[in-house]
């Protein structure tokens, strides 16, 4: 096994699909020359592997990046585009909401698009609420996207490869914290498909559901809570559409208590439809009420005390398992 | 003028076809349970859609907008597929799921329709691209109106195609209004073609009720476009006959100005230049009227007679397998 | 009591607060010349009334007509700016999502920005999923932005002047359809303070939350059953940000048992927010699954039979109920 | 020229302010857990903040983007509150809400700042249309950079200011490069002035480091405004001595252009013009230089002296009452 950090990993992806088919091509705002030269980044010397034919820096545009992967891919090839930072997917939304996601049916299935549309998201470093600002809960809305948030590096490249080989539009979400956090990832080629949760932790006593950069921290707060004898299970949906809710719900039914995390905010976060599903399809196994553990309704602030204390950490999940047993 | 009598009747079939089949629409819209929903209706502007699409070969892309029959019939697309569509019914080109707005006909090479203002030219931007990384000998028209050219989209698109020198030809369909805001109203500027110059790129204004005029602008853009000179922006002047939509009381529109621009019809524009040039005949022309006329009772007996989806089919098409 | 339709009393209380308060003013496309006549309408005759100085019809420009809204609200003013159909907010949503909601907690609390941001919505006019997508579910999960959705011609009246009134950023969206159901609205004037619930019937079985169009839908539902037996207490939010949790979860109290109805597509709807917060706080007092009566996940298909199948009935909401009884 | 000599000073102060403020920022941003996330900084753009805001009055209001120190600093921002925002600090002027990258300072007139590409141009259409709606005499600047060109927010701004005739000065900060983009990569038109004729409104490029020439510039623009005869865009070439950021590697930067950039400072040229002028001596000069450095010690003092805000602060200033 290789240890990668997730950038590492999705440029692996990356170089092994543009290898494989040479209409994958990817655009976006610095994705091939940069104004980091990290080889930790996702588009680390792609450009120079694979040309400016087919890494396209393009100007500051997120409207047109979004449109120029809608295009390219109604015509057949397989744009891989990136919006640099979550908040600013608002700026791409009607491309992807309107067009992206709904063209399809409106051609009443005669056409289609393959796309994969790389959103860096996450808070943490200390640049405020207009560059961090956790938005999947509008894609995961919409039907027609595919939602993927990778909480691994090993993760992040199967589950890209298989987006990339999709034949419809994929939001892919990528919390740049995990960039630096090196973890295994297998040598030999593999594809994770869509939709298909992981139990990242067998447990018994209570379920955790979180995704992206909360599912390390949902795990420390499982060791903690195992030295304490209580047994969490940690269930990984790793794509929020198809949202694999068998898996969910067995491991409710198992354990009998719920507890959702995300870095999202509270109010309106994806961990509503968790507790929805749940709750129609697992009632009489529940135990306890639900816990969400989640942002607060605030923007993202940038001084460091105050978006230390935005972030979720394991002593918040350990206090709301605590509070159902 | 040196363009072949062939595309000159090919222009004015298509010009004739659209009359007709929007004008049979209008009626039809009047009639109650027949056509649901919105119509929006290009009478009047005709010219545009036959005189780019004359200029363009099969492997050429088209994307068009809310007011896009015309673009479609003058492309080639099935009249019947088009107004069983329009009627809701499961034998449209979009088994229903469309409507008249977003109508797609990947059969011509319309890959999809939006009725987002300025929402297809960001998508035409993507569609020169692949154009072009697949070195095809292609190129994509886009068909948008004066009001778009209001959205950011225009700009971004127009933008990026110009830095990269895509194989696009924006058409600006200047018809005077955007819904109920007149030119005027709407826009800083005299003419929308002077934009092109924002991105250096070559643009022009052209009579949009001349049909000739539209083709030889169409062709002059394709040839550069070919020729790796990139894009191209072709405001078309025209007008809008009728309201915004067929529910539209158009009390803004001053009367002497809709009879000053009927009196100036492309279809009879083209008409008579070509019986002045010899072209046609008078009676080529009522044999032409006659064959449309035909074809139009056709799609809509077609149309009638074609059932409703059933409820369920709604579940299908959101996915590609 | 005067009978208006939704239009109609929205119109009234643009007409009070324009009088009352001269910094108020209204941008949008179409709202002073429209290519509609009918005194349905909510912005027929105020260009009249009020002149162009103060109801600007403006380019196609969703974009610049937040980014004016924004603005002028810094600088002292009161924009009513309107967004043509809620899938358009997407072109606007930078500006009202990263800009309006977060400037002035990126001031310290500084600035503000008082505007009213009117969206039309809702499905049944046949133009397809470009025109209707209902999308409150985006807003009401942003921090700083309160989010109104009225179902009745005397609540929009009242909640939008209490929207015009308030120091923040509120997104108003109405549905089209009930510009054409009138209503009775009281002569007088009078406010509804926003984030205050209304229960629009009363019943001791069943909770039934609803908001917007789906409100009438709901309550055709609770007549149906009644006929039967069966009490359904009907609670419209009327806000679904700030949401009235206490009127929602008292409810559930009393019956046990929930149905959340809404036009939107379920997955990653505003139901899954309602089912998250009953599940924390009335958990105990839950006798029976959640049930959601939505929008399937697909988009809004245009051929009159499609979009029927896509929209909620009462038929929908009575069989939902029995499932649960 | 006719720039009172006590204008020329103002800008001197604050070019040599804003200079002094970012060279000590850089050296902190070296030093770790002092300044935590983005730095960006204007070294070597002084003079478009210093000439621009010279010519403004207090009623006037500017609204900056990512790279907005020097903007603020010239409109007379407390350098305390700035630089104790810039820590993270609860005596920031935003409480730590911000940091360096949108700071607020509505005691100058900066209502708001936006780190969001593009951002401020619609928010300065509004800003400008209040001040119209109140008939202020009184204009909005809005400052952004050539990469925000390509923005179709940009686009919608220009255009909607231009077709209402608002009073906006859009002032583009040419810096040669959008991020790691040379100006080249990303934009396909010589100058981004020319873009001003697609909304019938003044466009102008001037020497970004001629304090003067900006000054001059922004009066005239000023001064068209205030007659009703709309917006203006101007263009200020200028050049970003340092990478995009702090943390920028910079390799995409050629080393002879970044040399031949800083022959031409900003802050160097005004101080010469003034001297070859008589308007100042080398000893005002040195003078101003130590209280500019004075002034730049106690805010940093004053920074870290300051107490980070506590966690739960964080809750605070979402809503107004
Ligand atoms: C983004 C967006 N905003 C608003 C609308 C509503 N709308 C439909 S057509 C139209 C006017 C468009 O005018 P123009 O671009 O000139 O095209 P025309 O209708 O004249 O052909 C408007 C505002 C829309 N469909 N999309
Ligand atoms: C909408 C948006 N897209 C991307 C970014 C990331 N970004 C920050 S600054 C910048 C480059 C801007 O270049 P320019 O407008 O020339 O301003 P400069 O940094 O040169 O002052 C980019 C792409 C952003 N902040 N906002
Ligand atoms: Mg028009
Ligand atoms: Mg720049």
């Amino acid at each position: 096994m290789q240890t990668l950090g997730m950038g590492q990993a999705i440029n692996q992806a990356l170089r092994e699909e543009m290898t494989r088919d040479e209409r994958v091509f990817l655009a976006g705002e610095g994705i091939g020359v940069g104004i980091h030269d990290s080889p930790l980044m996702p588009t680390a010397g792609l450009l120079a592997t694979f040309g400016p034919g087919r890494v396209k820096d393009t100007p500051v545009s997120e409207a047109a990046i979004a449109g120029l992967a809608v295009g390219a891919a109604a015509a057949g090839l397989r744009p891989v585009v990136e919006v640099m930072f979550n908040p600013f997917f608002t700026l791409a939304s009607d491309m992807i909401v309107n067009h992206a996601a709904k063209l399809r049916y409106l051609s009443g299935g005669k056409t289609a698009f393959p796309l994969v549309v790389r959103l860096k998201s996450g808070a943490g470093f200390g640049a405020g609420c207009q560059h961090s600002h956790n938005l999947e809960a509008w894609v995961a809305h919409c039907p027609g996207l595919k939602v993927v948030m990778p909480s691994s590096p090993a993760d992040a490249k199967g589950l890209l490869k298989a987006a990339i080989r999709d034949p419809n539009p994929v939001i892919f979400i990528e919390d740049m914290a995990l960039y630096f956090a090196p973890a295994p990832v297998p040598e030999e080629e593999y594809v994770i498909p869509l939709g298909q949760a992981e139990i990242k932790r067998p447990g018994r006593d209570v379920t955790l559901v979180a995704w992206s950069k909360m599912v390390g921290v949902a795990l420390q707060a499982a060791e903690q809570l195992a030295a304490e004898g209580i047994e969490a299970e940690l269930v990984d949906p790793r794509c929020l559409g198809p949202l694999d809710t068998a898996t969910i719900v067995e491991s409710v039914r198992k354990t009998g208590r719920l507890v959702v995390v995300h870095e999202a905010n509270r109010t309106g976060g994806f961990a509503g439809e968790i507790a929805a599903v749940v709750m129609e399809q697992a009632f009489s196994a529940l135990k306890a009420p639900l816990r969400r553990v989640a942002g607060p309704d605030i923007p993202v602030p940038a001084s460091p005390p105050l978006e230390r204390f935005y972030i979720p950490d394991s002593a918040r999940v350990v206090a709301a398992v605590r509070s159902i047993l | 003028m040196g363009i072949p009598t062939q595309k000159k009747h090919e222009m004015m079939r298509s010009m004739l076809l659209a009359r007709q089949f929007e004008e049979r629409l209008s009626g039809l819209y009047r009639q109650p349970g027949k056509i649901h929903g919105m119509l929006i209706l290009a009478t009047g502007q005709e010219a545009v859609g036959a005189g780019v699409c004359a200029a363009l070969t099969e492997a050429d892309v088209i994307l068009g907008n809310h007011r896009s029959h015309h673009h479609l019939l003058a492309r080639g697309a099935d009249p019947n597929a088009l107004m069983a569509e329009i009627f809701g019914k499961r034998t449209g080109c979009n088994k229903g799921k469309s409507g008249t707005l977003h109508l797609a006909v990947p059969e011509v090479n319309a890959l999809c329709t939006t009725t987002v203002v300025g929402g297809g030219l960001p998508i035409a931007v993507g569609l020169g691209f692949a154009q072009h990384y697949d070195k095809r000998d292609a190129v994509t028209v886009c068909f948008f109106g004066d009001g778009a050219c209001a959205e950011g989209s225009f700009h971004e698109s127009l933008n990026l195609a110009a830095l990269w020198r895509l194989p696009v030809i924006f058409v600006c369909e200047n018809n005077r209004y955007a819904a109920a805001q007149s030119y005027a109203e709407h826009s800083p500027v005299p003419s929308l073609a002077v934009r092109a110059d924002g991105y250096g790129m070559v643009g022009e204004s052209v009579d949009g009720n001349d049909a000739l005029a539209v083709f030889a602008a169409t062709e002059r853009a394709r040839a550069r476009a070919l020729r790796g000179e990139g894009p191209s922006l072709i405001e078309c002047l025209t007008y809008r006959w009728g309201g915004h939509g067929e529910s539209d009381h158009q009390t803004y529109q001053p009367a002497d100005e809709i009879a000053a621009w009927k009196r100036k019809c492309p279809v009879e524009r083209l008409a008579q230049a070509l019986i002045a040039a010899g072209e046609v005949s008078e009676d080529d022309l009522a044999r032409m009227r006659d064959a449309v006329a035909a074809r139009v009772e056709a799609a809509v007996r077609f149309a009638e007679d074609s059932p409703y989806p059933a409820p369920e089919e709604a579940l299908d098409d959101v996915w590609a397998e």
